[in-house]
């Protein structure tokens, strides 16, 4: 579309109808990276399903594109595709396949915030007509769209990397599955680690003020709490804050064996800066996205002090297992640009696009009688993905490994996350009891609390 | 609006014909949507374009009223939609508990929430005008801004009462879910458009509106006949605060949630963006530019041009509409069409295509023309005794 | 014959609908000229476009070379020096800075030096804010930072305006030194007498034109003249009623 | 106490920062009344430039030059190529430069990605030395070092525009543009002139923020924002009010961000309503 | 309206006391005392730059006096709003037109009747015969703009935007009219339908008048106030002042010697 087409588009309304079909006909659709790189990987799930009758399933992909989560973003739709690219081609035909139905994949970006991850989702479902939707990337916009997907009953929702506790948790939609785990699964084994083996005790807290840091916050105390720990001091910084140089100068000189840091990207490398630059000495623990590849590979005077940083997450670069090995390695001969591992936001939407896949399979295909059947066979679908079997639960949510980590120098003195301990079948409470007390609330600023 | 039409002499039929047909298309528009897409389709052209061209063109509507009647660019406004919003959720949503102990929600019907809301934002108007209408020019354009963005960190940070970054959810308007009846809530939207349209054309003709322009024009000369301006300008941020929440309300019934994404800087700059590439000197421009906007914001990421996709730089691409439309266009898309009107008008003195409902529309004063007005008193301006005061 | 200082032919402006000088003719030669007329007759539009402060379309010759359509510091620097209604010096600079901002090198023509010799008060207060200075020593600061452009063409708009008789008696004083120094004067004046003390040439604009060109003595006996273009009298008129 | 002390420091020092961002802001506005939107887009741009530079040199000093000279030529085909052409039209300029702002900030998006980049400061002051008033005894070095380029910068702009004769002409032309061309200056080359050094200094501070703090997407309008409540709060186009709305700003947020974190950011703007309120021209600016 | 009462007679329609007014090292108004009878018509004379604006600036309440006290019509209003001011019934033009340059004539006459009637926030069109709009259309046949009554003000010729300057200063119906230079610009003819005009108004309106326009301020004054340097030199008739030498030599400069020639 020109500039001129927009304008006679102003001027005149009524055009609007013709040029509409003008405009749904010129979106972004991605054909798969091509033959050679789709080559690769073992075409195994498409003969199962060659009953597919020969119409079209289409995916909706939605991620950031904008602002400090677009790095990520590109690198979710990396996972989408490469898991496309791996289950669904034939070797006669271009595109992605299941059976003879092909699948095309509409994407479009986001801002990280529950406003636009909803216009553009509806975009989607209502425009672009797309059948099942695969997103979004963080947790605010998550729980945006489980309130959108209850009001379209006859369209599939699939989680992408956002990982708020409450999507699935309270008041789950449906129709929403998340083959991910949440920010506080991401905790699991942590809290124990951190008290039980590096005999943290007081510990205190800084975290951006929003719902995934209080749901990893949350799910690192469940933990640490009930091993007897205590979080003496909170610190929820303002979203947007860049100097940390205050937050710095609050937390107590003496009496704190170590500091969870909850921040991601930029911030993070702020605050290590700033922390390290002020004299600070105590040790830290990460969250999920905090002492990642960027953190990492960002020379500062911070970097002595991250050796011995303590983390969890799903995934971790140097698991060396067979499965995560394979799985790294079409990651990087499908996409030679990518980042250096795949992050944690391609696993999440790699391992929803399986569950969506598998699903599809299960029903060879059929979306009709409002996806009805689809739905059904997806809640039931397990397999066994890159870094451990992943099932739902009966609220569509994703039981599945953890691992915890710790950032040590290597040989080439380069600092690495090198793994300590896997956990599998991470429930959503954690192991807790459905009656705890930890899960009486959600996680927010105040809960849970063991000062 | 006009029974003349019925009774129409060839005049009147020109005067009226072409905003009868205008008015239709928007009538009719909805409707013929399904005859041309599917069911789908049809329901986001009328909510997600039909729909929310209106509630964005409300709320830049407020912004060009107060700058063509008022002569203040106000970028505060898309702050007051979001404000009304919140307050529409807050009387609206059932009573419960936050997370951090607050209470919040009165539970009341979506009406009376929507009346409460209104007149909230008529009164956090003039506030905003109470503090905001001292300055003047490019200071006032810089104040509003940070009076905007001030709103959108207390909203962003809140959690007991405003529900911070995420916001509130499960609020329902008076047609229901919009996506259930796409079509009553899109007449809802088209309703209250056309009542603020045409409310505001007529204000302006009214001894108030008069003021104002008064005052647009020359604050010192209305101070001295006898008006006290800084009420005068308080009063029109009333009222602009009135058509902004008018947006508010209907944008927080469209999207059913209010979070601060709504009120964030790249917001208020998109209303601003609105308002110019419609034309600032043209009430109607607001739906102009919003129906531009919107069709450049859904689609630019599938526009190629010379050869280069905008797939990933659709940004770029705004960016560059925008700088374009400021330098070639001042008087923005309406104002391109109407003197484009006007010519052929003149060329042809017969009635040309029906190039659009704008050329019916009556520009106002335009805030980026006083910069190259004469002088008031082009001849030997400088008033000798006053020199003392700029001295 | 020498072409003259300043030659303006058919100079016309407009802003928008209104047409602010309607085509004047003028010329001045060694000759100080008085240019003197009502308020809004168009006196500082003139000046203005003479500078190439507004637009104007026509001719300005300054010594055979064509001002008009040339950018105002272009014409400064032809030899246009402006000394302006109401002085406008520049409050952030102090007398010194004024003068040390438009100095031109070398020690031809108006230098810093000669400039404290002619206004000793200058010198005096040369450290001082220009807005501190009285209006007759911002007045002077005017002339002064005009000459040190070293220009053939002075143009002055009203500089007795609000000066005590004292000082406007200095000035005048001053004006005829410079013009003896051969630098062509252009002054617009409403005060008749300082004028008619200051130039043997006068003209009258009414309304955007050059409406008379006469004689300092002739004006000076012509009563009704004066009363028809400036609406003053230098004598006794006969007693106009007041209505009652 | 130390508390305290350390927090007033932690605020001094980011005033520094923002000072050294908002008198190039100032500067543009005080003589060319132009509202430059574009300025937090120039202050990234700045930052990547320094970026890269000091990734190939290794030398931050030579960073920061580049970053000031990149930005500089910028600001000048900015000016030649679009605002000179709407002088006096301060709304469209403005306009103009938000359009540019979005631009900017896409084109550097594609090319250094959503990267978080850091300039790792200069080797003498790398780390932190001992101060007996803050907490933890020890304080970052570079962050003092802020305030040592912010305190030669504004004596810099200070001589620049009290000791040269530019530095006249544009103190002439920011009290009366028109009798200044009058007095045969170029008026248009000064403004280029300073559009280029706000443009320049924009860039420059880019560079001290991404050793400060770090650079990523999204900085743009962080820094117009905060450019535009020191000038608001300082006084449009005095570079005494810049240092003065920035000592304001920098310890309002550090103050308010170690007793009410929560709302820290509001605070700033509070204080900006407030100040306005009382002087609509800011506090050390002249009425418009 | 009605003419002024007995008592309203004795008290002065202004009545400035030891009026002062500075701006930084400039003092503008010196000491300024002076008494206008109500119905008078008096004439302020002066050089430019003699404060003759500023005088009028501070009546008017655009800035409040450094010293002294105002009072129109026996209330102090040395410190009142410009706008409470009108209301008290004092009107005034501009030297440079003050006007409404994106209003027709119409709109511009009666918003000068609607800002000392009330009823000034208003939501409703005007009436046909909304006091305001009736006089608004009398105004504009007194100062000969009746046949550009709906044409917009920015295209009126310079005479008669001064026209409409008077226009809307009488609009208000003023107790006290103050006109500043209401000649400049003008045209012979457009000059003698100024001093009509003048001499028509109802004598319950008092005048000042500044004016360089010694034909006009002589038609129309009864007693004429000359200032110099922000103060008074003299005050008196028409007919004194014109014999007063020190007057000609302020006002003509004829004090600096010999001419030329």
């Amino acid at each position: 579309m020109t500039f001129t087409t927009t304008k006679k588009l102003v001027i005149l309304s009524a055009a609007a109808a013709i040029l509409a079909a003008a405009c749904s006909s010129g979106n972004a659709t991605t054909a798969p990276a091509g033959s050679a790189a789709a080559g690769t990987a073992a075409p195994a799930e498409s003969a199962a399903a060659a009953s597919c009758s020969g119409h079209t399933i289409s995916l909706g992909g939605l991620a950031t594109l904008e602002g400090p989560f677009a790095v990520p973003g590109q690198d979710s739709f990396r996972g989408i595709e490469q898991a496309l690219n791996t289950f669904a081609t034939r070797a006669d035909k271009k595109g992605w396949w299941l059976g003879d139905c092909e699948i095309t994949l509409t994407k479009e970006g986001s801002d990280a915030t529950p406003a636009v991850a909803l216009e553009k989702a509806k975009k989607l479902i209502e425009q672009d007509n797309v059948d099942i939707l695969i997103g979004p990337l963080s947790g605010d916009e998550g729980l945006a769209i489980k309130d959108y997907a209850k009001t379209v009953p006859d369209k599939t929702f699939v989680n992408g990397s956002s990982a708020a506790q409450d999507t699935t948790f309270r008041d789950p939609a449906p129709n929403f599955f998340r083959f991910s785990t949440d920010g506080a699964q991401w905790q699991a084994g942590l809290g124990s680690y951190a008290y039980k083996t590096k005999n943290y005790h007081n510990v205190v807290t800084v975290a951006e003020d929003y719902s995934f840091p209080y749901t990893q916050v949350g799910g690192f105390m469940y933990e640490f709490c009930a091993a007897g720990g205590h979080v003496i001091q909170k610190n929820w910084v303002p979203l947007g804050t860049k100097d940390y140089s205050s937050v710095v100068s609050n937390i107590p000189t003496s009496g704190v064996d170590a500091i969870y840091v909850a921040l991601g990207g930029s911030d993070a490398i702020n605050f290590f800066t700033q922390y390290a630059q002020a004299g600070g000495k105590a040790k830290f623990i990460g969250g999920s996205i905090t002492v990642d590849q960027t953190v990492l590979g960002t020379t500062g005077a911070f970097q002595d002090q991250l050796v011995g940083t303590i983390t969890a997450s799903p995934t971790s670069d140097t698991a060396n297992e067979p499965a995560w090995n394979e799985y790294v390695k079409a990651y990087h001969e499908q996409f030679p640009d990518g980042l250096p591992y795949p992050g944690l936001f391609a696993l999440s939407y790699y391992n929803e696009t399986v569950g969506v896949l598998k699903g599809l399979a299960a029903v060879n295909g059929d979306l009709s009688n409002g996806q009805q059947a689809f739905m059904q066979a997806l809640a039931k679908v397990a397999f066994d993905g890159p870094t451990g079997h992943i099932a739902l639960d009966q609220n569509r949510q994703a039981i599945g490994p953890n691992y915890v980590s710790e950032i040590q120098k290597g040989a080439d003195g380069k600092l690495a996350a090198v793994v300590i301990s896997k956990a599998d079948n991470v429930n959503q409470t954690l192991g807790l009891p459905a009656d705890s007390p930890y899960l009486a609330q959600p996680v927010s600023r105040d809960f849970p609390s063991c000062p | 609006m006009s029974g003349t039409a019925a009774a129409a002499g060839g005049k009147a039929a020109r005067r009226w014909g072409l905003p009868l047909a205008g008015i239709a298309l928007l009538i009719l528009y909805p409707l013929v949507l399904p005859l041309l897409f599917n069911a789908n389709q049809a329901r986001y052209w009328t909510l997600s374009i039909g729909s929310q061209s209106l509630i964005l063109g409300i709320v830049a509507l407020s912004l060009i009223f107060m700058s063509g009647y008022g002569g203040m660019v106000s970028l505060a406004q898309a702050a007051l939609a979001g404000f009304a919003a919140y307050m529409v959720a807050l009387m609206n949503l059932l009573p419960s508990t936050t997370a951090t102990g607050g209470t919040i929600g009165l539970g009341l019907p979506s009406i009376p929430s929507a009346v409460i809301a209104l007149v909230l934002a008529t009164l956090a108007g003039a506030l905003v005008g109470a503090i905001a209408s001292r300055s003047s020019g490019i200071y006032f354009l810089m104040l509003t801004l940070a009076i905007a963005v001030g709103f959108f960190y207390v909203v962003l940070q809140n959690y007991q009462f405003l529900g911070g970054h995420i916001g509130f959810a499960g609020i329902v308007g008076p047609t229901g879910q919009p996506r259930q009846n796409p079509i009553a809530f899109y007449y809802l939207c088209l309703v209250v458009a056309g009542l603020a349209y045409v409310g505001l054309r007529y204000l302006v003709r009214t001894q108030l509106g008069l003021t104002f322009q008064g005052i647009r024009d020359n604050p010192r000369r209305m101070r001295a006949l006898g008006y006290r301006v800084s009420l005068h300008r308080v009063a029109i941020f009333a009222i602009g605060g009135f058509v902004a929440g008018l947006s508010g309300v209907l944008g927080v019934w469209y999207r059913g949630n209010i979070s601060p994404g709504v009120v964030d800087l790249s917001r208020t700059i998109d209303v601003l963006i609105i308002a110019v590439v419609g034309g600032l000197g043209y009430p109607i421009g607001a739906f102009v530019g919003a129906v531009a906007f919107l069709i450049l914001d859904i689609f630019a990421s599938s526009v190629t041009l010379f050869g280069f996709s905008f797939d990933e730089r659709f940004n770029t691409l705004i960016g560059l509409a925008f700088v374009v439309i400021v330098i070639v266009a001042p008087h923005g898309l309406t104002g391109l069409v109407d003197r484009g009107w006007r010519a052929a008008r003149r060329r042809f003195s017969s009635v040309g295509a029906p190039v659009a409902a704008a050329a019916a529309d009556v520009p106002v004063e335009n805030p980026m023309d006083a910069i190259a007005a004469p002088p008031i008193d082009p001849i030997d301006q400088r008033d000798p005794d006053s020199m003392g005061i700029s001295r | 014959m020498a072409e003259p200082v300043l030659a303006i032919a058919d100079l016309n402006v407009r802003y928008g609908q209104s047409h602010i000088l309607q085509g004047v003719n003028l010329e001045v030669g060694t000759e100080p000229l008085s240019l003197i007329g009502r308020n809004g007759m168009g006196k500082t539009t003139l000046c203005n476009a003479i500078t190439g402060l507004v637009a104007s379309t026509g001719s300005v010759k300054l010594a055979g070379v064509e001002l008009v359509g040339r950018k105002p510091h272009e014409i400064a620097r032809a030899g246009v020096g402006y000394v302006p209604q109401g002085r406008r010096v520049f409050a952030s600079l102090s007398v010194e800075e004024h003068l040390r901002m438009v100095a031109k090198r070398g020690s031809d023509g108006w230098t810093i030096k000669r400039i404290y010799e002619l206004f000793p008060s200058l010198a005096a207060r040369k450290k001082h804010g220009a807005t501190q200075l009285s209006g007759g020593e911002q007045q002077m600061l005017a002339i002064a930072r005009a000459l040190l452009l070293r220009p053939h063409l002075l143009v002055m708009d009203e500089p007795s305006e609000g000066l005590a008789p004292i000082v406007v008696e200095n000035l005048i004083e001053t004006l005829r030194n410079v013009a003896k120094e051969g630098v062509g004067l252009l002054l617009v004046e409403q005060n008749l007498g300082v004028a008619t003390s200051v130039s043997g040439r006068i003209a009258i604009m009414v309304t955007g034109l050059i409406a008379v060109e006469t004689t300092s003595a002739e004006l000076l006996a012509d009563e009704a003249s004066q009363r028809r273009f400036l609406g003053v009298s230098s004598a006794r008129t006969e007693a106009v009623p007041a209505s009652s | 106490m130390t508390d305290f002390l350390t927090v007033c420091l932690n605020g001094v020092t980011l005033a520094a920062l923002y000072f050294i961002v908002a008198s190039g802001f100032t500067l543009i506005f005080g003589l060319l009344r132009t509202t430059n939107m574009a300025h937090g887009s120039l202050y990234v741009l700045g930052a990547y430039v320094g970026v890269s530079v000091v990734t190939i040199t290794g030398s931050w000093w030579i960073g920061l030059l580049a970053g000031f000279v990149a930005v500089a030529l910028i600001g000048i085909a900015i000016h030649l190529g679009l605002l000179s052409w709407m002088a006096g039209q301060d709304l469209r300029q403005a306009l103009v430069t938000i359009g540019l702002s979005i631009i900017i900030a896409d084109l550097l998006l594609a090319h250094y990605g959503g990267i978080t980049y850091q300039i790792p400061p200069p080797d003498f002051v790398a780390g932190s030395i001992s101060l007996p008033f803050v907490v933890g005894g020890q304080y970052s070095a570079y962050r003092l070092f802020m305030i040592v380029i912010a305190a030669a910068l504004g004596g810099a702009l200070w001589l620049i525009l009290n000791r040269t004769r530019v530095g006249m002409y544009i103190r002439a032309g920011i009290d009366d543009r028109d009798m200044l061309s009058a007095l045969g200056v170029n008026v248009s080359r000064v403004f280029l002139f300073v559009f280029a050094l706000g443009a320049g200094l924009a860039g420059l501070s880019g560079v001290v923020g991404a050793t400060a703090l770090s650079i990523s997407p999204g900085e743009d309008g962080r820094y117009l924002l905060s450019s535009l409540v020191v000038v608001i709060v300082g006084g449009m186009g005095s570079l005494g009010g810049a240092a003065i709305g920035a000592l304001i700003i920098g310890l309002a947020e550090q103050i308010g961000l170690f007793y009410a974190p929560t709302y820290s950011i509001f605070i700033t703007f509070v204080i900006m309503a407030a100040v306005l309120a009382v002087r609509p021209q800011g506090i050390m600016g002249r009425p418009a | 309206m009605t003419v002024g009462s007995a008592s309203e007679a004795l008290v002065p329609a202004l009545q400035l006391q030891g009026v002062g007014r500075r701006f930084g090292a400039l003092q503008a108004l010196r000491d300024v005392t002076m008494a206008v009878a109500p119905g008078e018509r008096r004439a302020i004379l002066g050089p430019n730059g003699a404060g003759k604006t500023t005088l009028f600036n501070v009546v008017a309440g655009d800035f409040p006096p450094t010293s002294g006290t105002i009072h129109l019509y026996g209330t102090e209003v040395t410190h009142l709003q410009p706008h409470l001011r009108t209301r008290l019934g004092l009107t005034r033009t501009y030297q440079n037109s003050q006007l409404f340059m994106g209003l027709t004539v119409a709109d511009s006459l009666y918003l000068a009747g609607r800002g000392v009637r009330g009823g000034r926030f208003s939501m409703l069109r005007p009436r046909a015969a909304d006091p305001a709009l009736v006089r608004g259309r009398e105004i504009a046949e007194t100062v000969h703009l009746g046949e550009v009554y709906d044409r917009s003000v920015g295209s009126l010729s310079h005479g008669q935007q001064r026209q409409l300057e008077v226009g809307m200063a009488l609009a208000g119906n003023p107790r006290l009219l103050m006109l500043d230079e209401p000649a400049a610009g003008l045209s012979r003819g457009e000059r003698t339908l100024l001093i009509d005009l003048l001499r028509s108004l109802p004598r319950d309106v008092t005048v000042i008048l500044v004016e360089h326009d010694m034909d006009v301020a002589l038609a129309a004054a009864d007693r004429v106030t000359v200032m110099q340097e922000g103060a008074i030199v003299v005050e008196g008739s028409p007919d004194e002042i014109q014999a007063n030498t020190t007057v000609q030599d302020i006002y003509l400069g004829h004090h600096v010697g010999t001419h030329h020639g």
